[in-house]
């Protein structure tokens, strides 16, 4: 059992870490003369960093990695079958899945959080659980479900897709892709801790000077965060010197899989913003445990200032989350509707568009925040200006379903339903970017509709797109069929029965992240409420499927879907080093329809893609 | 139980120059949207307005660091062309340097009059700790580097580790040049 | 390698100059503004000096020598 | 190349530039050269016939998707005759309503052109077998199309930019830019809010203060203009008054304000949307965070007023 020791083992080391930091900051604060030595929160900083190296180590940095630097030889273990999933794995389909699943994980804990929100909330008066509980609940749904959508789609399906999709044996710094991902268990244990100090108390995102005066789990949050922005970063990073370096002979940019065109915007995106996040969540670190002022306005600091940094980062974070998914909806659509991608061009204009107004738009969060009048009208405008790109996203799904032959599998239902909940995320976009409808509905659960129909409609809906669309190449067996589309419209309904509902309540004058209401508003919230519990029971349909079919399911062809792209032209699942021989790509992607055309061959082997005219065609 | 080694083994040596050149770029440009930040919030909180700082010894240490950047700028070029003798004096006086900085800034904090939960001594002590702590890290992969210069593991054709050290340290420098005007010069 | 140590010493000259012109005009000029000005140009500049010839950001966009 | 099959793919060339002028499918072409490799004259007739025939095809779809607009937009549109707010309680509260009509009349056909296009295609141009058996033609939307496309969104949305959007905000900020509010700086009535965890604490001009320990209440005067000065004591906090459609955050460290003119008489006990409320995550106890409204004519308030200082506050 090489996997459970590995993972027991560097679970080990981390606690050990932990302990020896609190004690390691202990023993410098009595030497440096102050009165409590072991009651700072300084000491959880301590215990986190020393208990993160440790985990590290344990799990597998040391022997591949660290060792190096000391002019010392390198090694990895190679774990068979099932438990190369618990080690320091380097290889970007081990990575992709790991991300996937523990993800998925998370995706579901923090569902069920929801439901007890929405338990709690389908009546006005408090029945269930304390104002404090509720609190904590929302704040850890908010931020477990933000770092599903930040790194499900990019770490998961990115990881698996991308290398395969543009011809490469793997990422271009496998070690550091591995370092990625087992960043994250630390900060989902911190996360999941949070309960045990008090409980987030600021929503995810920790407002000051709420956030440096609450209780000690801001701390936990603080350094979970930081960590996860790190991974983001690095991954970013692994991303953009993938796609640029490591594309296959003749994979030029004009014939890049609009998928990878989206993560590689995305990436960009993640490694320059994401330093906002870290800045400010730093600085809410230093006001707490340094005894700053940043956000003290006594002290000549300003609150101000935590909100411009903060959403300088998070709201490119929304198109970390969303671009992603229209890439996956894009790429779907054009295998699924057996047509080129219409207005290929026009797409990847629209994800340059995003990148380049993306870090213009942040203070549309801050419209009531009580920022000098004359940021209003430059914000409202550059916000507005968004949805022009966003529009061609839409040209280029649509011009694509048009006259195709639509293949109504699952991962095209999907991806259908992107376009679907997209255009009412869209729509309601328009008047929170509109200052004088924003005044009223800040704040308000039209905000919580809004940002959940892009978000989970246009992002959640694209993973499971992606999910079902490479779950064959992944696991090399199919799942059932019926039950997937029973997955699709259950989903389909209780999303949007859920969260189209949820309009009507902010409008008629409910603020969001509360625990209570006024009871005019019964009615809309209890049916809020059932039709959210009718959501949240659909994944357990998912759930048996997913698990079914990877231990039983029928074996998967290598190309089920018919489609052209590299990463189908080789074995599901592909080997080690992903393909036979190095593929070159003679054309583009997506030319279904067109007599003749090829995608990549393997030179030595035969056609990559597949001929076209001849819908069949897997090329093998 | 096989040992394997990751994909990357495999990729030819300029490949891997390549690669980690264009990575370590993309780490800069990611730093420095941090730094700038940093820099960002300076201005927004305090203006152009600033307290009385040791000009002398702010001054000091930038002519050190910079130094220090040129001293490893020979140590770089002394490896490009195998002199490891040079190579060697170079990096131990990069190091040398980098302490001395590290040193000059605790002495700065130390005989700041100003206090940490004031505005500008917020900015201060996060502006240079954090660039310090840049430093120093700094100076800990000069020194992994130069251990295993010692051991003659580089050449003129494989000496990534010795170039990579060296970009990251003429980054903190170049980081150090907008901190220094913007906290002692400034007003 | 002494013309790339030539070179590199130069535009070390170059750098210890514009940092000294830069603390003597802060300390000496008057107006905020300019200072302002004049210190962020004398920043840019040292800091591209600095890119182009110690970090040597043109090898990024250079065909790789073979070896 | 023999001459006569040179001919005839010219022949065949220009039927297939007729289909183009149609369609802008560059599938014609290639399908066209397929064919004429086998049976050179018949394909190039049965292509222009093909070609006419999937011309009418498309001008059927075209219109039944578009027929399928027109009704969702329909059905849509009585969202925008739907009562779907809390009272309007104030002159600002009639202009976001009829603001947010508007946007809801201009983003329903938004929305319903999406939905059409996909339910018609998921209708009519699925296929039926297992497996796909052919692909759809090779559109790849490089035209007029995408550009009017982008004209059409890219009007729409400076449309909204401008109206209501600019011109909105332009009669929401009168004054001094740089100053942080909704409103005129001016008004009739000045009422100091203190936000504090977890109530409200407000101060009218003559030093009357209400709070859950005095008053209770928060009185105003119908048809008057009031100003709101907004201020923090701890924490971020934000003021709120769902009847008035206003919101403004309590900052600590400045001074925030918003002005309302309420038009139409009403209290907590029968309306709730006649409250205070923090909208600003605050801590434990922001869902409670409110506090009761009540709009009179202003006699009523000058003597209402009158009555608290003399009840010894």
């Amino acid at each position: 059992m090489h996997a459970l020791k590995s993972v027991a083992g560097a679970a080990g080391l981390g606690m050990i870490g932990f302990y020896l930091g609190l004690g390691f900051v202990a023993v410098l604060r009595a030497m440096l003369g102050y009165p409590d030595a072991w009651g700072g929160e300084i000491n959880i900083v301590g215990g986190y960093v020393f208990g993160l190296v440790g985990w590290l180590m344990g799990i597998g940095m040391w022997g591949i990695w660290i060792r190096e630097w000391f002019g010392l030889k390198t090694y990895q273990r190679r774990a068979p079958g099932w438990q190369r999933y618990f080690t320091f794995n380097t290889d970007h389909k081990v990575i992709g899945i790991q991300y996937l699943v523990t993800f998925i994980v998370v995706f579901l804990l923090a569902g069920l959080l929801a439901l007890g929100m929405r338990l709690e909330l389908a009546s006005s008066g408090m029945q269930f659980i304390s104002h404090s509980q509720y609190n904590g609940a929302m704040g850890l749904h908010g931020i477990l479900m933000i770092a599903v959508a930040v790194a499900a789609v990019i770490g998961g399906a990115g990881n698996y897709a991308v290398p395969l999709m543009i011809g490469a044996d793997d990422m271009a710094f496998p070690r550091l892709n591995a370092l990625t991902f087992w960043l994250i268990p630390p900060v989902a244990v911190a996360l999941l801790a949070t309960p045990f100090l008090g409980g987030i108390e600021t929503g995810w995102t920790a407002y000051p000077p709420l956030s440096t005066t609450t209780n000690s789990s801001q701390i936990l949050f603080d350094l979970a965060i930081i960590t996860f922005g790190l991974t983001s970063i690095l991954g970013g990073l692994n991303f953009i010197i993938t796609i640029i370096f490591m594309r296959a002979p003749g994979m030029t940019w004009g014939r890049l899989p609009i998928f990878v065109w989206s993560m590689f915007v995305t990436s960009w995106l993640a490694i320059f913003f994401t330093q906002g996040f870290a800045v400010a969540l730093l600085m809410i670190l230093l006001d707490r445990v340094a005894g700053m002022a940043f956000f003290s306005a006594e002290a000549g600091g300003d609150p101000l200032l935590y909100q411009h940094v903060f959403w300088f980062y998070s709201h490119p974070a929304v198109y970390i989350m969303v671009l992603p998914g229209f890439g996956l909806a894009l790429e779907v659509i054009s295998h699924f509707s057996r047509k080129p991608l219409f207005a290929y061009r026009y797409a990847v204009g629209a994800f340059l568009g995003i990148l380049g107004l993306s870090g213009v738009v942040w203070a549309h969060h801050m419209f009531t925040s009580g920022m000098p009048n004359y940021l209003h009208g430059p914000f409202l405008v550059a916000t507005e200006l968004i949805s022009i790109p966003t529009g061609l996203i839409f040209l280029s799904a649509l011009g694509t379903i048009w006259m195709g032959k639509l293949w109504l599998q699952t991962p095209m239902l999907f991806a259908m339903a992107v376009i679907f909940n997209f255009a009412c995320g869209g729509v309601t976009g328009i008047f929170l970017a509109d200052v004088p409808t924003d005044i009223h509905l800040h704040d308000t659960y039209f905000v919580v509709a809004h940002f959940h129909y892009t978000i989970v409609g246009g992002e959640i809906f694209a993973l499971f797109a992606g999910i079902y669309y490479w779950f064959p190449k992944m696991t090399g067996r199919m799942y059932n069929e019926t039950l997937a589309k029973l997955h699709f419209w259950w989903m389909f309904i209780g999303f949007n029965l859920t969260f189209f509902t949820m309009h009507l309540p902010g409008v008629k004058g409910m603020n969001r992240r509360v625990a209570d209401f006024p009871e005019s508003l019964d009615n809309l919230n209890m049916l809020v409420s059932i039709s959210g519990w009718l959501l949240g029971l659909s994944f357990l349909v998912f759930m048996y499927n997913m698990i079914n079919a990877w231990i039983r399911g029928p074996v998967a062809e290598a190309n089920p879907w018919r489609a052209r792209t590299l990463e189908w032209q080789t074995t599901s699942p592909p080997p080690h080093e992903n393909f036979p021989e190095q593929p070159v790509i003679k054309g583009h992607p997506y030319d279904y329809g067109v007599p003749g055309s090829v995608h990549g061959v393997f030179p030595n082997s035969g056609l990559a893609g597949a001929p076209s005219g001849s819908a069949g065609g897997g090329g093998q | 139980m096989a040992v394997i080694a990751p994909a990357e083994a495999h990729r030819p040596v300029h490949d891997h120059l390549k690669l980690n050149r264009a990575g370590l770029w993309l780490f800069f440009f990611s730093e420095s949207v941090l730094f700038g930040l940093l820099l960002t919030a300076r201005f927004y909180l305090e203006g152009i307005q600033r307290e009385e700082l040791d000009q002398l010894l702010g001054l000091g240490i930038t002519i050190v660091l910079l130094l220090s950047s040129v001293t490893a700028f020979t140590a770089e070029t002394a490896i490009e062309h195998d002199n490891r003798k040079l190579a060697n004096w170079g990096l131990i006086a990069t190091i040398a340097l980098g302490v001395l900085f590290a040193a000059g800034v605790g002495y700065e904090w130390s005989i700041a009059h100003f206090h940490r939960d004031e505005a500008f001594g917020t900015l201060f002590f996060t502006m240079t700790g954090i660039h310090a702590s840049h430093v120093i890290s700094g100076i800990g992969i000069l020194v992994l580097v130069w251990v295993q210069l010692l051991r003659g593991r580089y050449t003129s054709r494989d000496h990534w580790p010795i170039a990579g050290a060296v970009m990251y340290w003429h980054f903190v420098d170049v980081v150090w040049v907008f901190f220094y005007p913007a906290l002692y010069l400034v007003n | 390698m002494q013309k790339a140590m030539q070179t590199g010493m130069v535009v070390a000259v170059i750098l210890a100059v514009l940092t000294i012109v830069e603390y003597v005009f802060a300390v000496n000029f008057d107006d905020d503004t300019i200072r302002f000005i004049g210190l962020s140009f004398a920043a840019v500049g040292k800091a591209a000096l600095i890119v182009y010839y110690f970090m040597h950001v043109y090898r990024l966009w250079r065909v790789e020598e073979a070896h | 190349m023999a001459p006569k099959l040179r001919q005839i793919q010219r022949t065949g060339e220009q039927a297939h530039k007729e289909a183009l002028t149609y369609f802008h499918l560059d599938t014609f072409h290639d399908r066209m050269r397929t064919a004429a490799a086998a049976e050179w004259g018949v394909a190039a007739r049965s292509l222009s016939l093909a070609g006419q025939g999937a011309q009418l095809l498309h001008v059927r779809h075209l219109i039944t998707a578009g027929l399928l607009w027109v009704v969702l937009t329909a059905v849509g549109e009585l969202l925008v005759v739907a009562d779907l707010y809390p009272t309007v309680g104030s002159h600002e509260a009639q202009d976001f309503d009829d603001i947010f009509r508007f946007l809801l009349l201009l983003g329903v056909p938004v929305m319903t052109f999406v939905f059409a296009v996909l339910i018609y295609a998921g209708l009519q141009f699925r296929i039926r077998t297992a497996v796909p058996t052919e692909d759809g033609p090779a559109m790849r939307g490089q035209g007029w199309f995408p550009r009017a496309w982008l004209a059409v969104t890219g009007g729409l949305a400076i449309f909204v930019m401008i109206y209501p959007g600019l011109t909105g905000l332009a009669e929401l900020q009168q004054g001094d830019k740089g100053a942080s509010g909704w409103g005129d700086q001016e008004a009739e009535v000045t009422i100091k809010a203190t936000a504090f965890k977890w109530q409200w604490l407000f101060e009218y001009p003559d030093g009357t203060q209400v709070s859950v320990a005095a008053g209770k209440e928060l009185v105003l005067p119908n048809e008057t203009s009031i100003k709101f000065e907004v201020n923090a004591a701890d924490v971020v906090h934000s003021l709120w008054i769902p009847a008035f459609r206003m919101k403004i955050d309590a900052m600590p460290g400045r001074t925030t304000y918003m002005t309302v003119k309420p038009n139409k008489l009403g209290e907590f006990a029968s309306d709730q949307a006649y409250r205070v409320q923090c909208t600003e995550l605050c801590g434990l106890d922001h869902a409670t965070m409110m506090f009761p409204v009540r709009v009179v004519e202003p006699q009523e308030f000058e003597s209402w007023l009158a009555s608290l200082n003399e009840g010894g506050n």
